[in-house]
């Protein structure tokens, strides 16, 4: 795997990050564009949560009978080489629930504009603007 | 064992995803998604023996209780679902 | 024993999986959406259920079995009350995609 | 596809995908809070905006070919950025090297620490992740628990304009939107079902220092028992059973608890959110101390935060509907 084939992981990322993005951008409708954020926004949670996996290790969380090798590290179970990285978890999943309440600000407004302009096509909606 | 089980899970869950794309009518697609909603239940259940690590079972349970809120929201938001197209008005569009 | 529990388990654990295979063939090739529920059904309850037995004699009696349990249960409940919810909006909605589908099913038992 | 309808429900698939996938990468905690965000909560908002703006959307008018060519140059750019990454699960990649065997050695299991091991420098709860998250990166926590509760308040001002939250919340107490109601079978399997995912919720949330689970997923699953309950029953008894005063007041008692435990810790001589002065003489082997209390405390009021908020937050959307 330590060949460039070894970055596969960053490429479907990156596929899905950018399908995502075509959405946000190609398409005129105001949901479209938050569901094009929605798949771009777990395409980044997916690529923090790749770099924390290593290789043979297991989830971070410690059995009750884990012991400590000499250099005070904890021993994986039985079958792993190693334990994976918490610190993406955590930042990955306190910005999990940041993101829908993000998302839920942008329907909200979603909701208004659609109540404003009768649309909520961006085209249509910067039409009505010009009009004024 | 758990291999022949795993595979066979992901075989029926990209059958529903063909049943979810093919469609026609929207009930198809609802019945796929909640297919594949169960089928990600057992695959969880499985992989977690696979791993050899089966505490991780909470998370099974979790996606069957969204599994079925999300068919749930899914009936009772839409104008195909329990209300019909009179009773849940629109408001544009 | 232990082999006696190891083979009841796998015995269940193929059975199960043979099930949902055959829902998920089910699900695409039937031919009409009341049949396809059919399909459907099959995975949740038999496959589902094999599936989780099996699991449960490979785990004895731990918490992952209460678990396993609680699962089963879970399914077991949800999965008939979505399906029933789903078939009574469809038959509500007896809309025109859904008489088209019934119509292309009496075509195709027709011409059988 | 011109279905807006379809494509939340791919997106609330794709989400599921997502999370099995993250469980797959060793990540249960994250699987957990995207299983129950992404496939429950963002699709259940999703389709109310949808109920309020309309389902269908309108031919594209303009051409895809720009937009194609971008996201391709783009996507050729990222991935000639790849070339200096590490590769995929690599011991030696940087991420591992720097910080995180602090963290696995310095978190150690509970019943270590009641045994007095490492009970000066560890945080002795067995999930690391519910240690980072809480302990080591308690103010960035508590950051995001305010990001969340601003959202809360955010879509608040939006939805319910100049009015005062209550008296929205009161106006549409009287307005009825439908409801599953007359569905009985529906109607008595969710009366089954509710107390016992209100339990998993509780366990869930004080389960979070020895497996996967804590504040954030808690707070989603107690909110999504009570949306459950708004689908079945109609928004007129949900505001019975968790009325807009209680949860306006709980959005904020969330955040407060949150930073009071901070407060109280530099009350007590340490730092701000530094738990290990949280020592206490009583019920000793029984009630947590120190840092496991800390983390209890703050888990604790994230969970309440992240429940009033989705709650609030499903009011607003749900409320906004037309009345019959």
């Amino acid at each position: 795997m330590n060949t460039v084939l070894g970055l596969y992981n960053y490429w479907i990322v990156i596929f899905l990050m950018m399908t995502g993005f075509y959405v946000v951008i190609a398409q005129g409708n105001l949901v479209k564009k938050v569901i094009g954020l929605n798949i771009f926004q777990i395409s980044v949670f997916l690529l923090y949560i790749t770099i924390g996996k290593v290789r043979g290790g297991t989830a971070p969380i410690l059995p009750e009978d884990v012991t400590y090798s000499p250099d005070g590290l904890p021993i994986p179970p039985q079958g792993f080489d190693g334990w994976s990285n918490p610190l993406p978890s955590v930042l990955i999943l306190t910005a999990i629930v940041v993101g829908v309440a993000t998302t839920a600000v942008a329907l909200a407004l979603i909701v208004r504009i659609g109540e404003a302009y009768g649309t909520i096509e961006e085209d249509e909606i910067l039409a009505l603007d010009l009009e004024e | 064992m758990f291999g022949i089980a795993t595979a066979a899970i992901l075989v029926t869950m990209c059958l529903a995803l063909v049943r979810a794309a093919l469609g026609p009518t929207v009930f198809d697609r609802i019945l796929a998604l909640n297919m594949f909603g169960t089928k990600t239940v057992l695959l969880i259940a499985v992989f977690g023996f696979l791993t050899r690590r089966p505490d991780f079972l909470d998370l099974a349970l979790l996606y069957a209780l969204m599994n079925f809120i999300g068919v749930i929201a899914l009936l009772r938001f839409s104008r195909y679902g329990l209300f019909g197209e009179s009773e849940l008005e629109q408001r544009t569009g | 024993m232990a082999l006696m529990v190891d083979i009841v388990s796998w015995i269940c654990i193929v059975a199960g999986s043979f099930f949902a295979v055959v829902g998920g063939i089910g699900i695409v090739r039937l031919p009409d959406f009341y049949t396809r529920m059919h399909g459907g059904a099959i995975t949740d309850t038999m496959g589902a259920g094999l599936i989780l037995l099996g699991l449960m004699f490979q785990a004895g009696l731990t918490l992952v079995t209460v678990k396993l349990v609680m699962i089963l249960i879970f399914i077991f409940i949800t999965s008939p009350t979505s399906c029933h919810a789903l078939a009574s909006s469809a038959s509500i909605n007896s809309s025109a995609s859904i008489n088209k589908d019934r119509s292309s099913y009496s075509d195709r038992r027709d011409s059988d | 596809m011109r279905s807006l309808w379809a494509a939340v429900m791919l997106t609330g698939i794709y989400s599921f995908l997502g999370a099995s996938w993250m469980l797959i990468l060793d990540a249960p905690d994250v699987a957990f809070t995207e299983a129950a965000v992404g496939a429950g909560l963002s699709t259940v908002l999703m389709l109310s905006t949808l109920a309020l703006t309309g389902t269908t959307m309108k031919k594209q008018a303009t051409s895809t070919l720009l937009p194609l060519v971008v996201v391709s140059l783009t996507g050729l750019a990222l991935i000639y950025g790849t070339a200096d990454m590490p590769y995929f699960g690599d011991p030696t990649a940087p991420a591992h090297q720097h910080l995180m065997p602090e963290f696995m050695a310095d978190t150690v299991p509970s019943i270590h620490e009641a045994a007095g091991h490492h009970a000066e420098t560890g945080v002795g709860v067995d999930n690391v992740v519910t240690a980072v998250l809480a302990s080591y990166r308690g103010y960035d926590t508590l950051g995001e628990t305010v990001v969340i509760l601003t959202a809360g308040i955010g879509v608040l001002l939006i939805l319910g304009g100049e009015k005062r939250f209550s008296s929205f919340f009161a106006d549409l107490s009287l307005r009825d939107v439908p409801s599953m109601r007359h569905r009985a079978i529906l109607r008595v399997a969710t009366k089954l079902l509710i107390p016992y995912i209100l339990l998993f919720a509780l366990y869930v949330q004080f389960h979070g220092d020895y497996g996967p689970g804590g504040g954030f997923q808690a707070g989603v699953i107690f909110a999504a028992a009570l949306i459950l309950y708004g689908l079945v029953f109609g928004l007129r008894a949900t505001l019975k059973v968790a009325p807009p005063s209680v949860v306006e007041t709980l959005v904020a008692l969330g955040v407060l608890l949150y930073a009071g435990t901070g407060v109280a810790t530099m009350l007590l001589g340490g730092n701000f959110l530094d738990y290990s002065v949280l020592e206490h003489p009583l019920l000793p082997g029984v009630l947590p101390h120190g840092q496991h209390l800390g983390i209890l405390l703050v888990e604790l009021g994230v969970g309440i935060t992240v429940a009033a908020v989705m709650i609030t937050i499903f009011f607003a959307f749900v409320g906004r509907e037309h009345p019959r």
